[in-house]
């Protein structure tokens, strides 16, 4: 049974890989399992400067899920070059880096940071977080700008770059068309769908956001029924995500065609789900009689 | 911090809302816990609730393998451990975040501070305060005499004030009051409440050195997620609640 | 406590009503509790002609939800007026009809043949049915298209018009401002997320549709978020909708801005929910510091 | 159709995930039960599942006020009732769907069809036609050996093949097999299993009359949401398995 996935700039020992702000940049996982075990990490998003993030509270429990509006808190590209790599860089692990931004630039000055720096195997272009003022989301619900900005990442990154898309759309086969187009190699998804939760006690949302993103199992099949659509549109690889909390979710994924898997808010229900999975898979594939990760790809199809 | 499940041994309601849950759980793994740390508790299996919920230490006696928590039914989560039955098992993460420094002060006699489901950590706290020689006063407030708990163990380690807010046990009014009126000596205090009680007590002994205890609602419990943070003095940058504290010195933070 | 509601066409006396599509016409629930009892009722969808609907598998449980591709079996609006309707009248009861349709002249037709009935209190116009192959969900995600159908829908209705819109869309706000200029009464919303669930076993989509509607629990965030939206964009009344299961729930939709809940797929669950959300609402609305159900209505702003 | 409360009596593994519950209710309600009905049960409380599960009545005790339910662990739901204890309650809507129209039939011979988890329904109807003092056959195909039960139940009701795909017991093949080789009498013909079963069961017995239970996903399991049909036989009109099922006459519906 093989585990592994080929996929552009990611040798992938197994599709298994913590999803972006979910994991932070791998040191307080590393306390429950050797992070060499993981198919990959995406860490953090980075911007260019640091960011304080939005007032708390940030995160708030749904019925199988949670909305987050940490609003990007991060020490900025150079501090996560020189303070949160270094320590990745002891595990045989492909490092994602996660690309945020509130302007075209920023996304571009990001990016060329990062080519800086020898240990980055990859960029996820973030285009799709909900949860700052400006810049973000509308990059990822405007096809002709998540184009714009995928080009001009592209131009100035030295790893493949996977764009990540906001399943905030009335079509989501248009933007991945159109980044596809603009030269995206890869595709990531979904990320968090915009939700809010009142608080009954003090009468106004509980997020000091007002909004957030939500994540977890209750949108499992809303990102499976998009990278289903979308896996038929285009022809650059996926990395799915989005509620997985079972081997037989990432399963899932994988046969609505995706080509690895990212794990967010069930390490929060249990740090040790990513390894789990990993565990459990060879097992689970053989059971539903494949005998390869490859070869489920797409095959619900 | 590890991961461990841990037996429920006993659960009891001790005051209105209010339970008190014996867990069990290898000795090796009690004594670690020091007073101010909590455990992340998952309140059930399945995915209806995907967040942990951080619950204080309240006692631990390793002896017996047991720690102690005491919660009070606030919500789904609160009100679905309550419904443990002993032999239960427990999924934690254990333990969680940094304790009062007590090791590393010199003190003769602290001033501990509670208010509501802020008092269990403090119990602990004094329990090793007095182990170590320290002169312990506590002032305890409660919403009315119906939530009041632990009163008793608290008499048996130093002087107790308690305080209700509607005056149905003890004196009346806040825990601040008590601090205006009686003359309390002591070289640190140590608090653990709602925010605008810490806001008050912060200002009222900016004089003194103290620690406070602070809650946020949490994402991961770990330090991953960004979720529990609270600035620093001069707001330049975040402190992580799970992680770096969530006992903080009350110079460093602004509430 | 009062919990009577006024809205246009509709006098509740209280807030609670079964969502359309949950609750067939009513003869089913009736053996659990008086029907009189609610404060209105939403029936199943109405077309022109009698349709079978989708093939089976119909439904699929997901985690605090469920997907439905039902396709809109129905026996036709006639038949309707004339056996379902009339076990309704015995009742005290305000008759909400959910149209649908394939195309502007089916919607307008459906609402003709309503208008000669005297039962409908106002209709639902269901332009965001994601669960058929033709019309339906692009009427609900265009905002011209969705205008056009009110428009033509208001021309020929006898009574105040409910514009039941899609979540399946980048920019709510903008489509309830169409609809609202173009004459709607009020708003719907929100109608089901699109999704997919696949069967690991058969190796393809568990529905026959292949994609289905989400509802139940998991959504709840996200129709609360939009409600909260359309409340500050629109001047028209709200119903609102989306994973109602318990009486915080109708609060929580009562401050976002609703101005009646219907519950849908939480009756399969407990056939009693709206009978014993109706009875628990007052003590939960004194609980909160109201005095009536119109006090908490957009309270949460 | 009411919506009741059940106790757990009794949960014991009787084959290979296969599961016999004994469920206390009042025997007014348990009176009722008609072979071929079903319990729309949920599985647990709180949201993670919004969909009840169908289960049929296997048998009835009214003097005991016992009613018994067998199935096999498929899936969540399935596996959570499995974990179901003895005094644990369980949300049952009961009576569910019309049963096998026994009462309205003449006949002296019936042959009982069932494949896996299709017998339990076979077992209730075969004690109520036994009870009217008609001859029973029974044909009950089963995966495996670890698979069957409820051999010897048939066995003391009337002449009982048991067949197993993969001949690890009695006949090896499919049920369709043993109606090849047996000469079998009957009346009528009632069957329940998977629909591959049913379809080969009606074409095979299309001259005989009978009637077969029938299988869908269900959402409200009362007729209201349109989840479970199947259609009539010129195809015009769709029947609600729920409601107007789960038991048909073979010829009035198109598998
Ligand atoms: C470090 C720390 C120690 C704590 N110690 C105790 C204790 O010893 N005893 C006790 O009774 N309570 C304690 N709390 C508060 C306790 O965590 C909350 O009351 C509890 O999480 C509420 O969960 P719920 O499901 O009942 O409420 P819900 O409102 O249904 O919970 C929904 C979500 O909000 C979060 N949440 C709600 N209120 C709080 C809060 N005040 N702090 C953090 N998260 C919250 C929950 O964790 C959950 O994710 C502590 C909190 C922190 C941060
Ligand atoms: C009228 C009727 C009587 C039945 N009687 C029995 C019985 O006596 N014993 C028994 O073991 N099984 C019986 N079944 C099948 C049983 O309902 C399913 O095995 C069970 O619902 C699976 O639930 P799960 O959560 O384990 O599986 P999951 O696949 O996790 O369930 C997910 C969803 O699919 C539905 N589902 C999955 N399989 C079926 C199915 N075959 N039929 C209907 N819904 C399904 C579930 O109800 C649930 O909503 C009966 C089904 C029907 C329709
Ligand atoms: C607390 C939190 C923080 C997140 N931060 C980021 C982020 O910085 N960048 C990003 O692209 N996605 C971020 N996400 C989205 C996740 O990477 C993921 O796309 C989403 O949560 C769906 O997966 P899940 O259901 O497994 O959590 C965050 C999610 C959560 C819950
Ligand atoms: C089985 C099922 C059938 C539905 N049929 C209709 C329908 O005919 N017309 C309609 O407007 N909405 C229909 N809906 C959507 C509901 O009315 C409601 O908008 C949605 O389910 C969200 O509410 P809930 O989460 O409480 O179920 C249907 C929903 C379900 C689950
Ligand atoms: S809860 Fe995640 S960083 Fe504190
Ligand atoms: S399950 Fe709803 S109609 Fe049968």
């Amino acid at each position: 049974m093989s585990l592994a996935v080929q996929l552009p700039g990611l040798s992938l020992k197994n599709p298994i890989m913590p999803a972006s702000g979910c994991f932070s940049f791998g040191k307080e996982y590393s306390q429950f399992y050797d992070l060499s075990k993981l198919g990959a990490i995406m860490i953090k998003a980075a911007t260019e400067h640091k960011r304080l993030g939005n007032a708390t509270p940030r995160v708030a429990e749904t019925k199988s899920g949670m909305l987050n509006a940490i609003g990007l808190q991060n020490p900025g590209v150079d501090a996560i070059i020189n303070q949160e790599i270094p320590f990745l860089t002891q595990f045989d692990l492909p490092i994602i880096a996660n690309v945020a931004g509130s302007t075209i630039e920023e996304y571009e000055n990001v990016t060329t940071a990062l080519a800086g720096s020898d240990d980055i195997a990859a960029i996820e272009l973030n285009i799709s977080c909900p949860n700052v003022k400006e810049g973000g989301v509308q990059f990822g619900t405007q096809p002709a700008l998540a184009a714009e900005v995928t080009r001009r990442v592209k131009a100035v990154s030295n790893v493949p770059v996977y764009v990540k898309l906001s399943p905030n759309v009335t079509d989501i086969v248009e933007i991945a068309q159109a980044v596809e187009q603009a030269g995206a190699d890869g595709l990531s998804m979904i990320n968090t769908l915009t939700g809010m939760k009142i608080d009954l006690k003090r009468q106004q949302p509980l997020l000091a956001n007002q909004v957030g993103g939500l994540s977890g199992p209750a949108i499992k099949p809303i990102a499976i029924r998009m990278i289903y659509q979308v896996y038929q549109a285009v022809s650059i690889p996926i990395i799915g995500m989005g509620g997985v909390t079972s081997v037989d979710d990432v399963i899932e994924f994988l046969l609505a065609g995706a080509s690895a898997v990212a794990v967010g808010t069930a390490n929060f229900q249990n740090p040790f789900i990513c390894s789990e999975l990993i565990d459990q898979l060879a097992d689970r594939l053989a059971h539903y009689g494949f005998d390869s990760v490859e070869q489920a790809i797409g095959k619900g199809h | 911090m590890e991961q461990a499940y841990a037996t429920v041994h006993q659960i009891q309601q001790i005051a209105k809302a209010t339970y008190q849950m014996d867990l069990l759980l290898p000795s090796t793994l009690v004594k670690q816990i020091k007073p101010g740390q909590f455990v992340h508790v998952r309140v059930s299996s399945g995915t209806e609730h995907m967040l942990r919920r951080p619950i204080s230490v309240a006692d631990v006696q390793p002896a017996h393998n047991l720690l102690t928590i005491i919660f009070k039914v606030f919500g789904e989560g609160t009100a679905q451990l309550a419904a443990y039955k002993p032999t239960d098992q427990l999924d934690l993460l254990i333990p969680s975040g940094n304790g009062y420094p007590i090791e590393q002060l010199e003190l003769s006699h602290a001033l501990l501070v509670g208010g509501g489901i802020g008092v269990p950590p403090l119990h602990y706290l004094a329990k090793q305060l007095v182990a170590k020689g320290v002169n312990v006063t506590a002032v305890l407030g409660f919403q009315t005499a119906d939530d009041i708990f632990y009163q008793q163990a608290f008499e048996q380690l130093g002087t107790t004030y308690i305080v209700t807010n509607d005056g149905s046990y003890g004196a009346k009014g806040f825990v601040t009051d008590v601090l205006n009126q009686e003359d309390i000596t002591c070289d640190y205090y140590f608090s653990c409440g709602p925010t605008p009680m810490l806001k008050a007590i912060q200002h009222q002994l900016a004089d003194k050195p103290g620690y406070i205890s602070l809650e946020e609602r949490m994402g991961c419990g770990i330090g991953a997620c960004y979720a529990c943070v609270i600035p620093n003095k001069d707001q330049s940058s975040h402190f992580k609640i799970c992680q770096d504290g969530p006992v903080f010195s009350a110079s460093e933070v602004v509430l």
